[in-house]
């Protein structure tokens, strides 16, 4: 086991256990998850990695929905710039990204509860850090209630960012 | 840029005359630098060996001082002792390389009234005369080109290593800069950054004598005719033991060691006095352009 | 005819300390401890190793393998003069040199060093005198050493100090710091308490 | 609450949940069994097993024997990552005629088993991830992979002796090659050594054949000078075009017989030589080396006064009775389409000066070890002859092991040939000159067929060894013995004293590293680095010469350290894969492209300008936009932005997404 590996059920005061959705892209941050897995690299246990072709295609609406479904927290992992598979994909979604956040601030849920990192198929260790990282910061902030779904004019919102952000 | 001077412990004994030179030549060179108010001892070396974290509160209560000095530039504290710098050094970057480290610190300087956020950058005079000053303002200050005094340029050890990021660890350069601007010879050697012996020279004088010796020794081959140095207690050893090594290997080592501010102070044409050399040991006279 | 002087060396593993390599590992500065090659580098690069009784690399591998009675009563660790030669040159990114304080600290702790060896004593005058004024003065610190080390030698350093003072090099009166001298004291008594409550 | 799902073709989900133990890799961990009893409950879940080793035959057969008795039509593996077995259960999929589509996998390996410390933990994270799996693949549909033909050409980058191996054998299985190289000769690194160890052949003897064979092979289109300037494309269809510079020699018309270099108004060389490591210098027009390939000489415009200054007599051109001499040539560009790239484009030394304590460019009498290949070569700057920049002889040579390697300030990683570099070298200098050799290793690595017997015959040569990583070179002198030496510091180690060792040369086995340039290049490709700059493999062990982009394949050192065996060897498995993929015909297409619904789209036009592949148009008429899926590489940009929801993109659509999400946290 790694000395650089938190304590894994390291709980809060409170015993709070933060639930982390991650959105990693296949060709960098996915490989570079199993990469962590290959060199048994131990993190904490509290991501749950989604896995999408391209950081590009994360759209908006998926973080709130993974927000409102209960998670404490997302984590997003891309191609560093420069080398997304797709081109640019990650230019798109850091783009979206910076507009969410802003978008997040107004609506009163703190923007350290999303997080963008952009980590090559090579970083193992990265996504070990980056993931124990998140998870001690969203620990700090402490469970997020969005029970009730967001009001129509906020989903509108949303859109206009997906939109907005996407403008080029 | 602000400065605040720190001289640390051996500034005030054994090594006055590094002190009295190096507030000539700030003078003389029309830098505005005063004392760190209130400084206490940097933690040292020896006393890293009794209790490490005390040392390091020790060394970040100066920090901590100097940054209240703040304005809207960070402070650079200049420290011209290589203990002293490297301490000062060490205990930044351990505070943040390790957490725990730092939030002992932090919580202990909180309960004597002190803060310290980071902020002080702490330089030797090496550094800021060759990168801050520039050697061109240098060069003008000299009005008593020292002609013919070949000096062998001794860094020491905890002048370079590990901290320091403005010269190169194996060859440093900056002090043959400087003697060259002052119209000296530089004599290139190669133990430049080997240790002196430290504080063994006091401890294990055997051990201690040899390593101060072996240095003097090869600087004297290389033609050196006098040796310039940036530590009080490089040139302790260095100079005052040079009686003890003529018993201890019946060789005659007449080679006068300097605070390379010394040799600043000279070139600029300072007054004996108020640059130290009559604290000398081994006359500087007999040395080419220093009578 | 004399006979072949013969001494048996062998260690068994209970004699060893296991958590040894542990505890100095996990000061700052050890982290690296584990990953040494065993290459010497340390030891070649250092300019004292000539007198050690164990080079430096060895005094790696024995505190790793849990030699501790060795490692502390070592002369190895009390000649390193920390110049920081080995901890910059080591291909491994070890910091050396503070193992080696971790070591003398170990030392003092477990009061295994020589009695009238200088090196603890005089870091403790140090201490001593910081303690009291804030600063350290060489020339009363220096003096205590060798009083309580090797009282002959006062005599054989008499002529040196006489030079220093008429030099103007050694203060005979106490050097003070300004300000308030007890707030180190107070400083020094926090950080025992904050490493308490850290542990 | 999680809905009862019915799939988007209207079936009910039939699920089976396969949970495998993967030896001990997941079951030491994960509570294997406490996942199969979970998943039996889940919604939709009609079987749920554990096995052993489900990518195993018998694995793969349970799968098949349940679709087929259980009426199963979704299939769900918990095991590894996707990246590696997903193809292996599509295909059980298939076999037992379910769309390959109705499937997908749970990572509880690589992203559980393997990084979690706790094992309650872990067993939570695996429900997580199969409770999501089985809530997305009801979504799943029926998709069909395209098929797309591929050209039948190879690109191969570099030509060293990995890319000249991988080329020879693609030409020879009937493949038109375009082989790149950015220097004017073929022959990489391999081309300066003296011998190979641990065989001692020579090594322009076993190159040199090879090298001829490329420059007359009817298959092979050799371009020297020349580099990639960019690719597009994809697997089977790439389009390439390269850079070519001008030589300023007609390489149809030279023949090397060298008249013109004898009659360059230059008498003596003036350009410090890079096949021989600057220890000699040629002329402005010069041949790279006597076996260079192709056979001529070339013009370095840098030095030539004619191209430099525009003003000189010109005696190259009159001697030339070939007319070859062409100073109006200019920078040509080539595009080509190919179906598959090997890269091979090598490494370079690691520059010992960023050692200063060997003093390398400070102590003339120090040497990298490829200086000295250069020295002992009978083609050399000396003729073969060991005379040091002094012109003396050595007596005594100190090899140093290891320079710029295992050393994490500049390169963590063992260079893995230095060892048996440094002792071939140790065993020419006895051969040649009889002088006492001290090799300084840190840990001899003789790990190969031939070598440890190599070792052993050079202990017994009187070479002296010592395990110990030098310090330092010095010239200072502290014994009469020392003095106008240079001394090496060491700790010999197996004898725990520290030596000094006097000696007449010092050779430095440096590192290999990556190209200054790597990262570059690696972009220029669409492939991942190392962190030390080495080329990514798609994975260590079983896709050892495959990158993340299909089709674009790895030889040689370009990949990571290794040495000439090796690298052919991977040259031989890189060119392989290529041929596997261009004589196929066709590849595949993961079906993964997006689509835009026409009664959805609202015509906003936004996805138009993200598409990186311009695969969207906006038809004006309908005021809709449509995507070319022959043209969409399926990264899913389009369907991330569309604000009325109508693009998808197929295996990511948003319903499947959102059933993924509702699945890792609903359930646990």
């Amino acid at each position: 086991m790694s000395n650089l590996s938190l304590p894994q059920t390291a709980a809060g005061n409170d015993g709070f256990e933060p639930r982390i959705v991650a959105f990693f892209c296949n060709w960098c941050t996915y490989t570079a998850s199993d990469l962590a897995g290959i060199s048994r690299m131990t993190y904490a246990p509290n991501t749950r990695v989604i896995r999408v072709m391209c950081s590009g295609r994360i759209e908006p609406q998926l973080i709130l929905a993974a927000l409102r479904k209960g998670a404490d927290g997302v984590l997003i992992g891309g191609c560093h710039p420069g080398d997304c598979h797709y081109q640019v994909g990650n230019y798109k979604c850091l783009r979206r990204f910076k507009l969410l956040k802003r978008y997040f601030e107004q609506m009163g849920i703190e923007p350290e509860r999303v997080r963008l990192e952009w980590i090559a198929a090579s970083e193992g260790d990265k996504v070990q850090k980056v993931t124990n990282e998140m998870v001690e910061q969203v620990r700090k902030l402490g469970p997020l209630n969005l029970a009730e779904p967001p009001k129509p004019h906020h989903q509108a919102a949303v859109c206009a960012v997906a939109a907005e952000g996407a403008v080029s | 840029m602000r400065y605040l001077y720190y001289p640390g412990c051996s500034l005030k004994g054994t090594g006055k005359a590094y002190d009295e030179s190096l507030v000539a030549v700030f003078d003389k060179l029309g830098m505005d630098v005063k004392e760190l108010p209130g400084w206490n001892c940097c933690g040292a070396t020896a006393y890293m060996s009794v209790d490490e974290t005390k040392a390091f509160a020790l060394a970040a209560r100066n920090l901590a001082l100097a940054e209240q000095e703040n304005g809207s530039d960070p402070i650079h504290l200049i420290a011209p002792c290589a203990a002293c710098y490297l301490v000062l050094n060490k205990v930044q970057k351990y505070m943040g390389e390790y957490g725990h480290l730092r939030e002992v610190i932090a919580n202990s300087l909180k309960a004597v009234g002190l803060n310290y956020h980071g902020t002080v950058k702490v330089r030797h005079p090496l550094d800021v005369f060759v990168n801050d000053i520039g050697l061109d303002k240098i060069k003008a200050a000299v009005s008593h080109p020292l002609k013919g005094l070949k000096v062998a340029s001794y860094y020491g050890c905890q002048v370079v290593r590990p901290y320091a990021d403005f010269d190169n660890q194996y060859n440093p350069q900056t002090m043959d800069q400087l003697m060259k601007a002052l119209g000296a010879e530089a004599v290139d050697w190669p133990l430049k950054t080997r240790c002196c012996g430290g504080t063994l020279t006091g401890t294990v004088e055997e051990a201690g004598l040899r390593m101060s010796y072996i240095l003097l020794k090869e600087a004297s081959k290389r033609g050196a005719n006098i040796m310039a140095t940036a530590c009080p207690l490089c040139q302790f050893n260095l100079e005052c033991y040079q009686g003890k090594m003529r018993g201890t290997f019946g060789d005659s080592i007449d080679l006068p060691v300097a605070f390379f501010t010394q040799i600043m102070g000279r070139a600029f044409g300072l007054e004996a006095k108020r640059i130290g050399l009559q604290r000398l040991f081994v006359p500087v006279k007999a040395a080419p352009a220093m009578a | 005819m004399s006979s072949l002087q013969i001494q048996a060396r062998i260690k068994h593993q209970e004699e060893l300390d296991p958590d040894f390599a542990n505890s100095i590992a996990a000061l700052p500065g050890g982290e690296n401890l584990s990953r040494c090659i065993q290459c010497g580098t340390c030891s070649s690069t250092c300019p004292v190793s000539l007198y050690m009784d164990y080079t430096p690399r060895r005094i790696i591998a024995m505190t790793r393998a849990g030699f501790k009675q060795e490692v502390l009563a070592s002369n190895t660790i009390w000649l390193c003069a920390s110049c920081y030669e080995c901890t910059v040159d080591c291909p491994r990114q070890i910091k050396v040199t503070d193992i080696m304080y971790a070591l003398k600290r170990r030392a003092m702790d477990e009061k295994v060093y020589p009695k009238r060896f200088p090196t603890p004593v005089l870091a403790k005058e140090f201490f001593k005198s910081v303690l009291k004024t804030g600063r350290s003065n060489e020339g009363l610190t220096v003096t205590w050493m060798i009083l309580k080390t090797a009282p002959l030698n006062m005599l054989k350093q008499m002529g040196l100090g006489l030079k220093l003072l008429l030099r103007g090099r050694m203060a005979l009166g106490i050097e003070k710091m300004e300000g308030d001298p007890t707030q180190i004291r107070r400083l020094m008594e926090q950080v025992e308490v904050e490493e308490k409550k850290a542990h | 609450m999680f809905m009862e799902n019915k799939a988007s073709d209207g079936e009910q989900p039939r699920v089976g949940v396969y949970v495998c133990y993967c030896g001990m890799n997941i079951a030491s961990k994960v509570d294997v069994e406490a996942v199969r009893q979970f998943a039996e409950k889940l919604p939709n879940v009609v079987v749920s097993r554990t096995y052993k080793f489900m990518c195993s035959d018998p694995g793969q057969e349970l799968i098949a024997h349940d679709i087929k008795e259980q009426n199963l039509n979704r299939i769900v593996v918990a095991s590894c990552s996707p990246l590696l077995h997903d193809a292996t259960f599509r295909k059980a999929c298939a076999k037992a005629g379910l769309n390959p589509f109705y499937f997908t996998m749970a990572n509880i390996r690589e992203q559980v088993s393997w990084v979690t410390a706790n094992s309650a933990a872990a067993t939570k994270k695996a429900e997580a991830l199969v409770a999501a799996a089985v809530a997305r693949v009801a979504m799943h549909e029926a998709l069909e992979k395209k098929r797309v033909p591929v050209h039948a050409d190879v690109m191969v980058v570099g030509a060293g002796i990995s890319g000249i191996h991988a080329a020879l054998l693609l030409a020879n299985a009937g493949k038109k090659v375009y082989l790149v190289e950015r220097e004017p000769s073929i022959g990489g690194h391999m081309g300066q050594l003296d011998k190979t160890f641990p065989t001692l052949d020579c090594s322009a003897c076993i190159l040199t054949p090879k090298m001829s064979e490329v420059k007359n092979h009817p298959n092979i289109t050799l371009w020297t000078l020349s580099e990639v300037q960019e690719v597009s494309g994809f697997s089977g269809n790439f389009k390439v075009k390269v850079k070519r510079n001008p030589r300023f020699v007609k390489l149809e018309l030279c023949v090397a017989c060298g008249q013109c270099v004898e009659a360059c108004v230059f008498k003596e060389g003036r350009v410090p030589d890079e096949y021989n490591i600057g220890l000699s210098k040629h002329k402005p027009i010069y041949m790279p080396f006597p076996q260079a390939t192709p056979a001529s000489v070339l013009i370095d415009p840098n030095a030539c006064l004619k191209l430099s200054r525009g003003k000189c007599a010109s005696k190259c051109v009159e001697a030339c009775d070939r007319a070859a001499i062409d100073f109006e040539q200019k920078v040509e560009y080539s595009e080509v389409d190919v179906g598959a790239i090997i890269l091979a484009t090598g490494y370079q030394l690691f520059d010992a000066k960023k050692m200063p304590e060997y003093g390398y460019g400070k102590y003339p009498n120090v040497y990298t070890m490829i200086e000295l290949e250069r020295l002992v070569n009978a083609a050399g700057p000396t003729q073969g002859e060991i005379v040091m920049r002094d012109g003396r002889k050595p007596k005594r040579v100190g090899i140093i092991h290891c320079v710029g390697s295992r050393d994490k300030r500049h390169h963590p990683y063992c260079s893995s040939v230095c060892c048996m570099v440094s002792l071939k070298m140790a065993h020419l200098i006895r051969e040649r000159i009889d002088a006492e050799v001290f090799n300084f290793y840190i840990d001899m690595r003789t790990t190969l067929k031939g070598y440890e017997e190599f070792y052993d015959r050079v202990l017994h040569d009187g070479v002296n060894f010592v395990r110990g990583r030098v310090a330092e070179v010095t010239d200072w002198a502290m014994t009469p013995g020392e003095e106008g030496k240079l001394v090496i510091r060491v700790e010999d180690t197996l004898i725990g004293v520290v030596r000094r060792i006097p000696v007449d040369m010092v050779v430095l086995a440096t590192a290999m590293e990556a190209h200054d340039n790597a990262d570059d290049v690696r972009r220029k490709f669409n492939i991942s680095c190392s962190k030390e700059g080495w080329f990514l493999e798609r994975h260590p062990k079983l896709a050892p010469v495959s990158t993340f982009s299909d089709g674009i394949f790895l030889a040689g050192v370009c990949q990571g350290p290794k040495d000439i065996p090796e690298s052919v060897a991977q040259a031989g498995a890189a060119a392989a894969e290529a041929l596997a993929l261009v004589d196929k015909g066709f590849v595949e297409i993961e079906p993964n492209s997006a689509c835009i619904d026409a009664d959805t789209c609202s015509g906003c036009k936004t996805c138009v300008p993200l598409c990186p592949y311009h695969a969207i148009t906006f038809d004006a008429e309908k005021k809709i936009s449509a995507v070319n899926e022959a043209l969409c590489k399926g990264c899913g940009t389009c369907v991330g932005s569309c604000p009325s929801g109508a693009a998808q993109q197929k295996l990511f659509t948003d319903e499947q997404l959102h059933q993924e999400i509702e699945g890792v946290l609903n359930y646990v």
